[in-house]
């Protein structure tokens, strides 16, 4: 799960990294919270997406007439809620550094850059030159000299390299601490009177250790949709799309597979739904998900081991007499138990295929209202 | 000699008390792997199908000798349970809990490596060969799927795996190993790391690959053939072909940012290797029959 | 520095060990430490020394009476200011857990027995087989199977060895936490009712991480006599002995060699003290420290490198100067600038002596009455 | 060629601009040792009689070659210094400072055992090898205790050396390298892991040890010199076997408790082993002029 700015800053606030001092405000808190900071200072919108300079998300304001103005367009924009207003920091430069690990070597590694505020992944490509990239080792963690070999070698002197190291240290602590994919600082600023500031923080929390950390709950922002952010609640991953067939599908790698052939077949999909693994025996509120979205079929394909098929087919049964969807249910479900999945889907009325590009070709064309099913 | 775990292979079960874990283990000894000894602490002196239940690997080890390790504890424990392995002098684990804390895999990847220790998964069913022995949890019983042959498959899916399984099968053609490494960002093994044993391995004469959007194992899987690692015919299908940048699409593994980790990537490398790749379970079929010789 | 029993359990405690219910309490708040706690209780003198039950100073009271005699008594035994006032636990069984190093592999190492509650090195010494060690990588920490395995190999079954495996943990944790050199539960204790509990708790820091734990300072009860305390908050190494002789010498080595002449040239010794390293510029404090003992003679020898033998010498003669010792100072100064030490020891009166052996004569020549200085 | 450090010797000097650091590395220059480069952190661009400083080991390491690294830094970061020295490269280590922790000094030697480096120290004066090079503090400008000759010193103490080797010098030998493994009670270097190197070195001829009570590396040396992995002439000198039972006389490594550590232990293995003891320094005198051969 990733933080919030205002999340990640205190996070880093607390383990001794500084972040400029700032107050989260709705959007009719702000002239209290500009009143507080000070002016000049930074109004920006908490919303996880990247890229809130360029979209005009941020917004240095001088008056508190332009913070008024400023705080209600940027409010004004879809999924904004909240703002961080923040002092105003005079920059002299700004730095990149993060902790992260490298799947292929399985270690831990600090990635760092004199040239920080900018994409970082443009800068790894066209200037690999300039990225510091020193792996650490889990069991014996940071060292000292390693974060001081990161400053000098981005090329810091003085005060700052010295206030840097310290910083990447106690990045890489905070990184074990919350159990972090990804944290990161960029920009990390020298301010003009020499300070060394976290301007922006991420900080992304492992979703397998989130009962770890239960000061982190996961919150409508963090999904594009309700829907998504309930099914999330559930357990259920699921995404939403704009098309017309609603996947119901076991397992990540089948459901995208069909993601696939739908697109393949001409079709588009309405949403991704990975009805199977632990969620084998939620076929009701798998359904229920489905049937938010104004789509035009639902397919369900699995091809179970645990997840049995027997149950799965009954509780697409069950679904379906309880919920009576309003739009055909293509099914095509195989795997431990199919011979029951069979019989059960067959008293119902639903038809049992054996095959999955024939079910996607049968939901696109049901979708496109040929009436086949 | 399967090239992992064969009908000769003592494995020990790490949980096998758990509900889940004498589930399996019972379909494991089912289908003829050796269980040589289960593990659960506090229930020593239980017993599974006849199978011996000690405190701890120690103490199992005492009493029998183990060549590797199936483990089915919960993922929190996961860690704790290679470790223990590993400390018994095990080298073969498989590991298949969904939900094993990232930085846990990180450790267990870096304490395996340090001594040589092969670990697959977790989030996967684990590893068979077909008729011989399996460690881990698959739907052996259905023969469309898990038929005995020369395909070697490499996975980092569950579902899909049977899917196409089915195609390899209905192709004419059966299942020498099949080894899960797993949906995780970081798993215990990682494809091009299994290509040595695949190429030592006589009973496999092509293998596939079945991977997904996001990560490096399929590239690295290209960079292998081109460096003449591994040489025989290798075949992939990579599912997410049209999913939409920057949304995360099942695994942990499974996202793409910036063209990173993309499948049209994934695809032009392997291709570029000499692989040929299904854009949909069907096409494998042809492919295994192009480059293994058709069967009709 | 080793804690008070009642320190250790407070630290015990906070990680989760489970300890006695249990309160600290002066000569005169016994009436009302008994009542908090309730009858049969244990007092428990809050003193360093081990063999605390065969020495009297641990006393189980079932009335009100009892437990302020019995407070009395133990009170009045030197050195015993403090009581500890616990509840009665009815006892099944004792064990005995310890994390602690090993210099020669440098690991760190749990011990443990089933067989508790008694002198461990005897045990170790007469029974190896019912102590039970197992080493632990610095780097990877305890890992819960190691934990598991010790509470099996004690013979523990059920609750009680899921506990003592919980427990050795956490006394891990804390050892690593507080930079200690041994976390010790002996008695761990099984109750009637099968709870694991520690009876006593021993915990030694570090003394170079003292300042890291702020919360445990040295007190004169840790040493066994004030002049001990006074020359350790001066971080000047002294112990305090009856004899005649009062050493003032350089270094742990050298000074323990001349601590074996005096006694093999038949003399005594009043005090063990190390003037030399860090405390060379100490003269001044060092003779006080001395001349707080009704010795006969100091001893002064040292054979520095970085403790420059004429600061030595120059230290000496001022103290001589301004203390005024109403004994005589034998001096063998010698090291880096030992020229200018005989310069400076010879104008102010005092004879630079060479050969330690030669100084040691002359002192408990002195000590014995014989006018050579 | 001494054995540990030689005029050839390329020596890394870490926290080379502090007060002691650079005091000494100048004797160090002075002695004649090779000083290839210092380090500082904050401090590159510096010099120090002509040594240039560095930021980094790493950084120094781009400009210059070094074979060992002579560590001046204070007690709480001499772990890291080591590790960095060690990242480097450097296998041959000398720290010096008093009071380094405990669980640092654990750290430190399984760091070092794992790489293969040798540490010496922490809470020593170094290591000397007369009229060669030194690293460490020595006052080798005093003649009757720092004459070069072919007796061989590891010692756990710091002015009690001075004491033992002015005994050498004065019953007619000279010192080939004196090893300070220093008082703590995890050194990074124990007696017996420096006898394999006396026994090979050419240049000793004997080697003379001075223990105290606490711990086991006197035992160690015993042990070394009946499995026949020492065979020269060794002589030991052990304080305080007049020292009173459980009292911490002196470095941490000094208590002893419950028999264990005590004087008469060590001196009794020592002496089965062969070993001759003094019980007063003058006494080394005579054990060496027995050993060696009487010179006057």
């Amino acid at each position: 799960m990733k933080l919030f700015e205002y999340q990640a800053k205190q996070v880093f606030s607390e383990a001794k990294i500084p972040v400029p001092r700032g107050i989260t405000a709705g959007p009719g808190e702000v002239t209290k919270a500009v009143g507080n900071i000070g002016l000049p200072c930074v109004l920006k919108a908490q919303v996880l997406q990247g890229g809130r300079g360029k979209a005009g998300l941020i917004s240095v304001v001088r008056t508190e007439e332009e913070a008024v103005s400023e705080a209600s367009r940027i409010c004004s924009v879809p999924g904004v809620n909240l703002l961080l207003v923040e002092e105003f920091l005079s920059i002299q430069e700004e730095l990149f550094v993060s902790v992260t690990c490298s799947p292929v070597t399985a270690e831990l590694v600090i990635l760092a850059s004199r040239y920080g505020g900018i994409d970082i992944e443009t800068l790894a490509e066209e200037s690999p030159e300039k990225l510091i990239r020193e792996p650490v080792d889990i069991f014996r963690g940071l060292q000292g000299f390693q974060a001081r070999h990161i400053a000098y070698a981005m090329g810091l002197e003085g005060q700052a390299a010295k206030q840097t190291a310290g910083i990447i240290q106690r990045l890489f602590s905070l990184y074990r601490e919350f159990d972090a994919e990804l944290a990161e600082i960029n920009p990390l600023c020298i301010t003009e009177s020499g300070e060394v500031t976290a301007g922006d923080a991420k900080l992304v929390i492992d979703d397998s250790c989130l009962d770890r950390h239960p000061q982190f709950t996961m919150r409508p922002e963090h999904f594009d949709d309700p829907t998504e952010y309930e099914a999330a609640l559930e357990g259920i991953p699921y995404l939403k799309f704009d098309g017309d067939i609603s996947l119901m599908c076991a397992g990540a790698g089948l459901t995208t597979a069909v993601f696939d052939l739908v697109h393949y077949q001409g079709g588009t999909v309405a949403n991704y739904l990975e009805f199977g693994g632990p969620n084998y025996r939620k076929a009701m509120k798998a359904m229920e998900l489905c049937l938010r979205n104004p789509s035009k079929v639902i397919l369900v394909v699995t091809f179970g081991t645990i997840a049995r098929a027997d149950v799965m087919a009954q509780g697409i049964v069950d679904a379906v007499r309880e919920l009576k969807p309003d739009r055909p249910v293509i099914t095509c479900i195989r795997g431990t138990h199919e011979e029951e999945a069979v019989e059960i889907l067959s008293q119902a009325g639903l038809e049992p295929l054996f095959d999955t590009e024939e079910a996607v070709r049968r939901a696109v064309a049901a979708a496109a209202g040929e009436v086949h099913v | 000699m399967s090239l992992f775990a064969d009908t000769e292979t003592r494995v020990l079960v790490q949980g096998i008390t758990g509900k889940e874990g004498a589930f399996w283990s019972t379909h494991m000894i089912t289908m003829g792997t050796r269980v040589a000894a289960g593990v659960t602490p506090g229930k020593e002196g239980q017993n599974l199908e006849g199978v011996r239940v000690y405190h701890s690997v120690r103490n199992a080890l005492k009493e029998h000798e183990a060549d590797a390790s199936m483990i089915f504890v919960p993922p929190r424990f996961v860690k704790d349970a290679v470790f223990e392995a590993l400390d018994g002098g095990i080298r073969k684990i498989v590991t298949v809990a969904e939900g094993i804390p990232l930085h846990d895999a990180l450790e267990i990847r870096s304490a395996a490596r340090s001594c040589g220790a092969q670990v697959i998964g977790g989030n996967t069913s684990g590893v068979i060969s077909p008729g011989k022995a399996m460690m881990g949890m698959f739907p052996y019983w259905i023969k469309r799927v898990y038929t005995p042959g020369t395909v070697g498959i490499m996975t980092r899916s569950g579902s899909l795996t049977n899917e196409i399984t089915a195609m390899v099968v209905s192709a004419g053609f059966g299942v020498s190993t099949l080894i899960g490494v797993g949906g995780d960002t970081v798993p215990g093994t990682r494809f091009a790391e299994m290509l040595p044993s695949f190429e030592a391995d006589p009973e496999t004469e092509a293998v596939v690959i079945i991977g997904e959007l996001g990560g490096t194992m399929e590239e690295e899987v290209a960079e292998a053939i081109q460096d003449g690692i591994f040489t025989k015919p290798v075949a992939a299908f990579i599912g997410g072909r049209t999913a939409p940048e920057g949304k995360r699409m099942g695994h942990a593994g499974a996202i793409i940012t910036g063209g990173k980790g993309s499948v049209q990537g994934k695809v032009k490398a392997l291709e570029a290797a000499g692989v040929m790749t299904a854009d949909r379970p069907s096409r494998m079929k042809d492919c295994l029959r192009e480059m293994l010789g058709g069967t009709p």
